[in-house]
């Protein structure tokens, strides 16, 4: 049904042909080589490795290469079938309907039925973040035979495909053996197996995580394509180690310690471009960008006044002052990236990056606030999100904000900004999102009465919550993209946050990796490499 | 003058300035002075008056950190001494001419025990096996009268009395007999019965191994006792010398026979002592004329003019004072302070 | 030395506690459920207000008992006792660099009292002293990493692994820790030789004829060493609070790495353990100096 | 004579440098073009030019203003945190060594201070009081006070032996007046040597402290925040942190200089003879 | 000094005086190291004579200078001043005391405060006891300095620019500024120049003469407290094993100790032959004494009494004090 979309890992910047991460990408030139060992540089350390129970997206990265989903999205992020072989939507769409493909071993030997699945599925209903969407509406599990089973809804359940597959924020199902899950219940898992191409060797917190080759892998039959498709372990180990400094990461790489590192500086691209020994690879969609603001305080819980930040906001100067480069960053009013079918140019028409200073002096005197300075509240680790506060300071003090900068340590910030208790210590924070896959549901758990950071709970909060309601249940999907239409509109009338801009995350491969696709979550399986 | 009665030590016209401040007084300025062999000569003056500097001179140990010049002659056994290279020194050192020095409490290495001090020596000095050594060091322990030689070995400086640190370090400086042993105040800081102490031992090994001494002393009681010969500083000059008992009975320059009257004397008590005015002269003081000019008593024009040249008498003696020249007998009175 | 652990473990309790931040929300991630956090910190037992955790806390602590990490779910001595040996490696690289450099460096400047040598000696000190470790580290690895190549850029493979091969992770991180330390290092053992060179057994050792190398090396500097010991001690106990930073660049698991990481995750047992533990070696390098002034003074031993 | 000189030069070469650095911080707004805060986006990362005598950051903020203001800040905490550790810790250094009665407490209590190492001292209450110099300075007073206290301790207690000290007593000097007169001279170059050290730590610990990102509150420009914020551009952009590394140098080792050559400046027996 | 026919007008008198250091405590070892510098002594100064006393280095000399000026705290025994006795009074009231009482000490180059300038130093025990005028004080220090030799123009320097006789004058102007009745003199000549050393002592003796002053002059130079001294008293070990008038003792010495001390004094007539009476082995450990006479390890004449009961200091007719069981020695 997504026939149209283009490919997804397009560059922003064809215009401009030298930043083209197309053009740096290892293509896949010359013969597979089988062995060797792949070291990824990360930049932060996972807090744990429990898939269901962490949202940090390193986890998921790395994990990925163990475990696999029922469905995995495909190059045009279309949810495709993986460990299920076939799916079929009976009963007015209120059940799903899957069969396994036969033969698939974890790598404790042991074969994937329809247990394992409604083991891991039940936990991941009760502990996931995706699960908690999933549950109001969820019925039972039916198993049919080892390897069929169903899925019962109590209302049509329309993006649950996308959400079982989404890798953003860890909302992926992820199929585990029924005895790991009964060993650990709830409990943070130790251990890992799974059906993927690697499997888990061992994981020294603050290290390194190592993988190794799982000799008795099935690859699926289908041409790669995203994360879907054919997956091959060329190499025998992945090692995946933490290296915070980021002078560290690149070194590595420029040397042949590491043969990728993630997450590495724009500012510098043009340095590594002339490197010899390093790909730079630009990874787009990367992040989302938004400033959140605190709902449940004024003055941002009137919406006069954020639409006066609305209107103060210069979106360039912000994103040259956090990305720099013109090439590594694109406006983006909608939820989705230009190119994929919830794409919606218009949202924000007229609203989304209409500096209007006189306009937001006036909102602003029409929302009464009161001079109080407020507070923009970041983690001063995150170098991008740092200085695009004080950017922003600047920007909303010429409208009239009296701006107290607060820049503390990661543990600080994410207690204050959750803390339902202190609901009046931060009034703005920049996040980002690594761009989710294409179903608008996943904004369900973020935007609606009193979810994720912004302590919404008016009437507006509502209206947004109903609009995400009906999307939901609707399974034709061209009435979907009409709702989702509708979504937009009422996110772009109440302004729960402020959509900025979207921009692109560089990492770094070494020249000898051969046969990396560039993704938006980097992948290491049907990659080699060669030393030549 | 032949092999035979050639001095064993003999220093001429010896010029010491430090370069940090050469605009001033050389410390020492023309001493001349020879001690021979198997002789004691006494070095005497008040600080400052550049005794030190001249011992320190004869084996060029002045201090690392100070640059200076030398200039003159030293010369011991006819071989010059002011252009040996620092190797040759070093064989010399502590081999042939040794050197005691004033302050016992610091001059031992607190850090080494005193048999390691001694051993060191030796074998520096001398091919001999540990063993050797050790009965060596035990050796010239029991000499200078230290008991139980065997176990002090393993003492360290600060387990001995002052005495007995001096009495290692005579021991020390004996080791490889030497020919010359200069003693810069070798009793000075010491109580009177150990000073007493210390010049018996000095005495007894002098007759033992035939040394010479050269010692370097402010007391004119200790040059009485211990010395053969002896010369008077003052200011970085020699003012007078000759042997002990004429230049104590009968002192020929004013300032020796001033020094000699402020002592307090055994016999009648005295109300007041005989004093010198004044104090030593400062590096940039008096630089013309004669230096203890400003202190004398018997003063004349002259005396303020030009520097009176060292003469020799009979009988080794010699003074640097224009008293009993003829240009003394006819200046004027000079003006007195 | 048992009370002063007792007051700085008690200390350590309040401050690491009082902190601001949340050790839960570290853990489950910025995008996580209200309901996660409230079983994640169920579980971690953090549900309880500070006065039952200090009294449980006490209570474990006499006996010998730290906790478990909130964060690895292990007790605190283990992972503090599997972080140890990089630390104790690379402060002891540090502490060869230190030394090596900054005695060097001082003894030389003492012999060379006032001469250009001297001063340019004391300069360069001061330029180890005067540069940030981490801008010294990252200096190092660009040019010993990467441009020369000599190097491993960062890492660390354990002793086990490696053998004798361990060195080359510690290098440049030794070196950049013993840069840090060697200025003071000089300074003290400039002023500590320059003073005994004055001392008058120095010119007794000239005297007897031993040669000026060894009139320096043998006689002067051994009696130079109790300040200069004082001051490594002390270097010592500063190379272990230095680690951090040194680890957090070159990615070394030690110690210093896991406090910092443990402050940034607000896990309090690590960060309490790590605070006893540092003062413990603290009050051991204490007591080895002080042990060790026997060794060069003997009026230590014998009185 | 030409040691005296040199003994000068020392006096003369560090107060200069100290002295320039101090104007430069003082007189920060005579100097400076730029606003060290003033954000031209458009301008970011540029190189040393004639406009921008050490080029911009990142945010296309002047770096020679900011490295003007940094010194200011960092120069502020330095003197403050050497102000206070000096006079409290002095003051503690004098009355445990002087009056010897609360001596093997309160030393004690300094060897447990000084057990816990000040950076994770220091990490841990800035997170606790929060970042900003104010913070700062009693982060690193606090660290600091131990060794000061008992560097004057130790010189105190070596001076308190000495003859003049009973002269004095025997004079009819009350405690205070020794204290005062007697003590404290002669603690003056430990004190001196103390307070360059303190003062090259304050100013590289608040280096490391925005390192850990802790150190002084965003935007304000520190020398080491600069430093730390550069490192991640050495290869594109390095007088990010060059510069500010350059001024660090320089007032430590300038420092260093006018440390020595005041302690043997204010020594009566060196003075020119 | 003064030859004049002594008044047995006793200005301070010291009964029983006892001063002990404990050792300080150290690690790995409970036991106390005790050392007794002045060991139970009991002397009487007469206003206006000067006391000698003589001993060698550790007998305890200066800590009973110290003792009886209350600079150090003694652990028994009583000092009475002019009748007074100024053991027990408190510290704030020793005042009136001590400007009557002052000390000149050995070192001329460390007795005074390196960071004052000659006025501060000459003006700061008048500041400290007198109310007099910034101006009157100026004149005052001037006059004591120019009593001691030196001058105006010598007021604003630093001590450091003087030569040793001449901080010794500084120091003796800083004692006289209150012009006091009795000083003990410390070893006051010991670091100086024989011709500085006549200088010193003949200023002593003029200040004695015109201001009436009682010395308690403590020194290893025998020739000199010969010269200065009406009575000397010898110290061994913190004890006093010899106490007369100096003629007497120095003619007739009856203690063994002060016989051999006397038989090792120089003369620089190099036709006196020494005859040194030799002791056999070094003075004891101060913290380790011997019993009964603490001589008899060195004395050629010890006997088993000698070890088990320390003599009493006992005169032996003429005001000559002697500790010692032999009384055959002890002749006149
Ligand atoms: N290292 C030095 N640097 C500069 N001047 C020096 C140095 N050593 C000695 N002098 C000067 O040289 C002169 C003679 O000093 P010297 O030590 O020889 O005197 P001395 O006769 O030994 O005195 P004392 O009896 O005090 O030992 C003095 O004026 C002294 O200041
Ligand atoms: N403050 C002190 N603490 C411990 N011991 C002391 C102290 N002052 C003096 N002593 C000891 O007391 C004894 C007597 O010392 P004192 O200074 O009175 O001797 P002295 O006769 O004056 O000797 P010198 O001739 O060397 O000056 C010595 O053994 C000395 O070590
Ligand atoms: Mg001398
Ligand atoms: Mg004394």
């Amino acid at each position: 049904s997504s026939n149209e979309a283009p490919e997804a890992s397009q560059s922003p910047s064809q215009e401009s042909s030298d930043a083209s991460p197309k053009a740096s990408e290892p293509a896949a030139k010359g013969e597979p080589i089988n062995g060797g060992k792949i070291v990824i540089a990360w930049p932060a350390n996972p807090a744990n490795l429990d898939p269901d129970l962490t949202t940090t997206s390193l986890t998921n990265d790395a994990l990925s290469h163990v475990y696999e989903g029922l469905f995995e999205f495909d190059g045009k992020e279309e949810p495709v079938p993986y460990l299920a072989k076939s799916y079929e939507y009976r009963d007015d769409s209120k059940t799903l309907y899957i069969k396994l493909r036969e033969g698939v071993k974890f790598h404790n030997g042991k074969e994937l039925t329809s247990e394992d699945v409604e083991a891991s599925f039940l936990r991941w209903l009760d502990v996931n973040d995706a699960g908690g969407i999933v549950e109001p509406y969820f019925d039972k599990f039916e198993i049919i035979s080892k390897y069929e089973f169903n899925f019962k809804f109590t209302k049509p359940f329309a993006p649950f495909r996308s959400i079982i597959a989404s890798n953003s924020a860890n909302q992926k199902l992820l199929i585990k053996p029924k005895e790991l899950v009964e060993k650990y219940g709830n409990e943070v898992l130790l251990e890992h197996i799974g059906t993927g191409p690697y499997e888990f060797v061992d994981w020294v917190p603050d290290r390194s995580l190592r993988l190794k080759k799982y000799k008795d892998y099935v690859p699926v039959d289908q041409e790669p394509s995203g994360y879907s498709g054919r997956r091959i372990a060329y190499v025998d180990e992945l090692e995946f180690k933490s290296v915070p400094e980021l002078a560290v990461r690149v070194a590595g790489v420029q040397t042949n310690e590491f043969q990728f590192a993630n997450d590495v500086s724009l500012d510098q691209y043009a340095n590594y471009k002339t490197d010899k020994n390093v790909v730079p690879i630009v990874s787009t969609p990367g992040f989302q960008g938004i400033l959140a603001f605190n709902l449940g305080t004024p003055p941002f819980n009137n919406l006069d006044a954020r639409n006066a930040v609305q209107y103060a906001v210069n979106l360039e100067e912000l994103a040259t002052a956090m990305v720099g480069n013109a090439d590594f960053w694109h406006y983006n009013p909608s939820f989705f990236e230009e190119g994929t079918i919830w794409y919606d140019g218009n949202a924000g028409e007229g609203i989304y990056k209409q500096q209007d200073l006189n306009k937001a002096k006036e909102y602003l005197q029409k929302s009464g606030y009161n001079g109080t300075p407020i507070v923009i509240l970041n983690d001063r680790g995150n170098k991008q999100h740092s200085d695009g506060a004080i950017v922003l300071k600047a920007q909303l003090e010429q409208v009239g904000f009296k701006v107290d900068v607060q820049l503390l340590d990661g543990a600080t910030v994410s207690k204050q900004l959750a803390d339902k208790n202190q609901v009046s210590s931060w009034n703005i924070n920049l996040a980002s999102f690594k761009v989710p896959k294409p179903d608008p549901q996943v904004y369900a758990s973020w935007l609606g009465t009193d979810k994720w950071i912004s302590h919404w709970d008016d009437e507006l909060a509502v209206k947004m919550e109903t609009a995400f309601e009906k999307l939901l249940v609707e399974t034709d999907q061209t009435k979907r993209y009409a709702l989702s239409k509708e979504v937009n509109k009422e996110f772009w009338s109440s302004l729960p946050w402020i959509r900025t801009f979207d921009y692109a995350r560089l990492h770094l491969a070494q020249k000898s990796l051969k046969g990396f696709v560039n993704y938006s979550t980097p992948f290491y399986w049907n990659v080699w490499v060669d030393n030549q | 003058m032949s092999e035979l009665d050639q001095h064993l030590l003999e220093i001429s016209d010896l010029n010491v300035s430090f370069d940090s401040r050469p605009s001033l007084a050389p410390a020492v300025n023309g001493v001349s002075f020879f001690v021979d062999k198997g002789e004691t000569v006494g070095i005497v003056g008040e600080s400052g008056s550049g005794k030190s500097v001249t011992a320190l001179s004869i084996l060029k140990l002045h201090a690392q950190s100070v640059s200076q010049s030398i200039s003159g002659s030293i010369r011991f056994n006819g071989e010059e001494l002011l252009t040996k290279s620092e190797k040759d020194m070093s064989m010399l050192r502590g081999n042939h001419v040794a050197m005691i020095f004033q302050e016992p409490m610091s001059s031992l290495n607190p850090a080494m025990t005193i048999g390691s001090q001694l051993m060191e020596v030796i074998k520096l000095h001398q091919k001999v096996s540990k063993k050797e050594a050790k009965a060596k060091a035990v050796e010239s322990l029991t000499l200078v009268g230290i008991p139980a030689a065997q176990s002090r070995l393993s003492s360290y400086p600060f387990q001995l009395s002052g005495g007995q640190r001096q009495r290692v370090m005579i021991a020390m400086a004996l080791l490889c007999e030497p020919q010359l042993l200069i003693a810069d105040e070798p009793t000075t800081a010491l109580d009177v019965t150990i000073q007493a102490q210390i010049l018996d031992v000095l005495k007894d090994l002098k007759d033992r191994i035939h040394a010479s001494i050269l010692m370097i002393t402010h007391d004119f009681g200790v040059v009485a006792d211990i010395a053969d010969r002896v010369v008077v500083m003052y200011a970085g000059k020699v003012v007078e010398e000759g042997k002990v008992r004429d230049v104590l009975k009968n002192p020929l320059h004013p300032y020796t026979q001033g020094l000699l009257s402020s002592i307090p004397q055994i016999g009648p008590f005295k109300e007041r002592l005989h004093m010198i005015r004044g104090s030593i002269p400062k590096p940039d003081e008096c630089l013309t004329g004669c230096r203890f000019c400003p202190r004398c008593d018997s003063k004349r024009e002259i005396c303020e003019q030009q520097e009176p040249a060292y003469r020799l008498f009979e009988g080794q003696r010699g003074t640097r004072c224009w008293i009993g020249t003829d240009e003394y007998d006819t200046s004027t009175k000079g003006r007195l302070p | 030395m048992i009370p002063i652990i007792f007051i700085c473990a008690v200390i350590g309790f309040f401050i690491t506690n009082l902190m601001p931040g949340d050790p839960v929300r570290v853990m489950v991630g910025e995008f996580a459920s209200e309901k996660q956090v409230q079983e994640m910190s169920e579980r971690l037992g953090l549900d309880k207000p500070i006065q039952m955790r200090f009294v449980m806390w006490l209570q474990n602590v006499m006996q010998g008992d730290l906790g478990d990490s909130l964060y690895y779910q292990t007790p605190v001595t283990e992972a503090i006792v599997s972080r140890l040996e990089p630390t104790l490696l690379l402060a002891t690289v540090g502490l060869f660099f230190g030394v090596v450099m900054g005695v060097s460096l001082g003894i030389i400047a003492a012999v060379k009292h006032r001469t250009v040598v001297d001063q340019s000696a004391m300069v360069v000190s001061v330029f180890g002293v005067s540069i940030p470790s981490f801008f010294i580290a990252i200096v190092l690895i660009l040019v010993f990493g990467v441009k020369l190549q000599w190097l491993p850029v960062a890492g660390y493979e354990p002793i086990a692994k490696t053998g004798f091969g361990v060195i080359k992770y510690l290098l440049l991180p030794g070196f950049s820790l013993g840069l840090i330390q060697s200025g003071l290092i000089a300074r003290t053992t400039r002023s500590a030789m320059l003073n005994v060179l004055n001392q008058n057994y120095i010119r007794t050792a000239y005297a007897k004829g031993i040669p000026k190398y060894k009139v320096i090396l043998v006689h002067a500097l051994k009696n130079a060493l109790s300040p200069i010991v004082t001051v490594i001690g002390f270097s010592l106990a500063l190379l272990l609070g230095g680690t951090w930073i040194i680890e957090t660049i070159f990615n070394i698991p030690g110690t210093g790495a896991l406090a910092i990481t443990a402050i940034s995750r607000r896990d309090y047992p690590i960060i309490q353990g790590c605070m006893l533990f540092s003062t413990l070696i603290y009050l051991i390098v204490n007591f080895l100096v002080d042990i060790s002034y026997s060794f060069f003074n003997p009026t230590v031993k014998y009185k | 004579m030409t040691k005296v000189k040199k003994k000068h030069a020392y006096l003369f070469i560090g107060a200069f440098i100290i002295i320039f650095f101090v104007l430069l911080a003082l007189f920060a707004p005579w100097f400076t073009r730029f606003d060290p805060l003033a954000l031209a986006v458009k301008e970011r990362l540029q190189a040393p030019s004639a406009k921008h005598l050490l080029g911009t950051d990142a945010l296309g903020r002047d770096v020679f203003s900011r490295i003007c203001y940094g010194a200011r800040a960092s120069m502020f905490i330095g003197l403050a945190v050497v102000f206070l550790t000096t006079v409290l810790g002095g003051t503690l250094g004098l009355v445990i060594g002087f009056y010897r009665i609360a001596d093997s407490i309160i030393s004690r209590i300094l060897d447990g201070l000084m057990a816990f190492p000040e950076i994770i001292l220091a990490v841990t209450l800035a997170a606790l009081w929060g970042a900003g110099i104010k913070n700062i300075i009693y982060v690193l007073t606090f660290a600091y006070i131990p060794s000061m206290a008992r560097v004057v301790r130790a010189s105190v207690i070596s001076v308190k032996s000495l003859e003049y000290i009973e002269s004095g007593r025997a004079a009819g000097a009350r405690n205070i007046y020794l204290i005062f007169r007697y003590i404290l001279p002669a603690c003056r170059s430990a004190i001196i040597v103390q307070a360059t050290f303190c003062f090259a730590a304050a100013i590289l610990a608040e280096a490391s402290l925005s390192f850990l990102g802790v150190g002084i509150k965003e935007p304000t420009p520190s020398l080491g925040g600069m430093i730390s914020e550069g490192r991640d551009y050495l290869g594109v952009a390095s007088w990010l942190s060059v510069a500010p590394g350059t001024v660090i140098v320089l007032v430590v080792l300038g420092l260093n200089l006018l440390g020595d050559g005041l302690r043997d400046h204010l020594d009566p027996k060196l003075k020119t003879r | 000094m003064s030859r004049v026919k002594i008044e047995k007008d006793i200005i301070v008198e010291v009964r029983d005086l006892h001063k002990s250091f404990d050792e300080e405590h150290r690690l790995f070892s409970r036991k106390k190291n005790t050392l007794t510098a002045v060991d139970h002594v009991s002397l009487q100064i007469y206003r206006g004579e000067t006391l000698g006393i003589v001993g060698e280095s550790g007998s305890g000399k200066s800590t009973l200078g110290r003792l009886i000026l209350r600079l150090l705290e003694s652990t028994s025994g009583d000092v009475r001043f002019e009748g007074q006795s100024i053991t027990d009074i408190p510290e704030r009231k020793l005042g009136q005391y001590r400007r009557k009482m002052q000390i000149v000490f050995q070192d001329p180059f460390s007795a005074l405060n390196p960071w004052m300038t000659v006025y501060e130093l000459v003006a700061e025990p008048i500041r400290h006891y007198g109310t007099v005028a910034e101006l009157d004080l100026r004149k005052q220090v001037i006059a004591l300095l120019e009593k001691v030799g030196l001058s105006e123009a010598d007021l604003h320097k630093h001590p450091h620019e003087f030569s040793g006789g001449q901080r010794q004058r500084i120091c003796i102007a800083r004692a006289l500024a209150l012009q006091p009745a009795f000083i003990v003199c410390d070893e006051p000549v010991s670091a100086l120049d024989v011709s500085i050393q006549s200088q010193i002592l003949n200023l002593l003796h003029d200040l004695q003469e015109e201001l009436r002053l009682t010395y308690l002059f403590i020194s290893h130079n025998l020739a000199v407290v010969r010269h200065v001294a009406d009575r000397v008293a010898v110290m061994y070990l913190g004890k006093l094993v010899e106490v007369g008038p100096v003629e007497a003792v120095f003619a007739n010495p009856s203690h063994p100790y002060t016989r051999s001390l006397l038989s090792a004094m120089l003369s620089i007539d190099p036709d006196v032959r020494r005859e040194r009476i030799k002791l056999p082995g070094d003075i004891p450990n101060p913290m380790n004494k011997p019993s009964g006479c603490r001589f008899h390890t060195r004395c050629e004449f010890s006997t088993d009494l000698c070890m088990k009961l320390e003599p009493e200091l006992l005169d032996r007719g003429n005001e000559h004090y002697v500790a010692c069981h032999m009384k055959e020695l002890v002749q006149h």
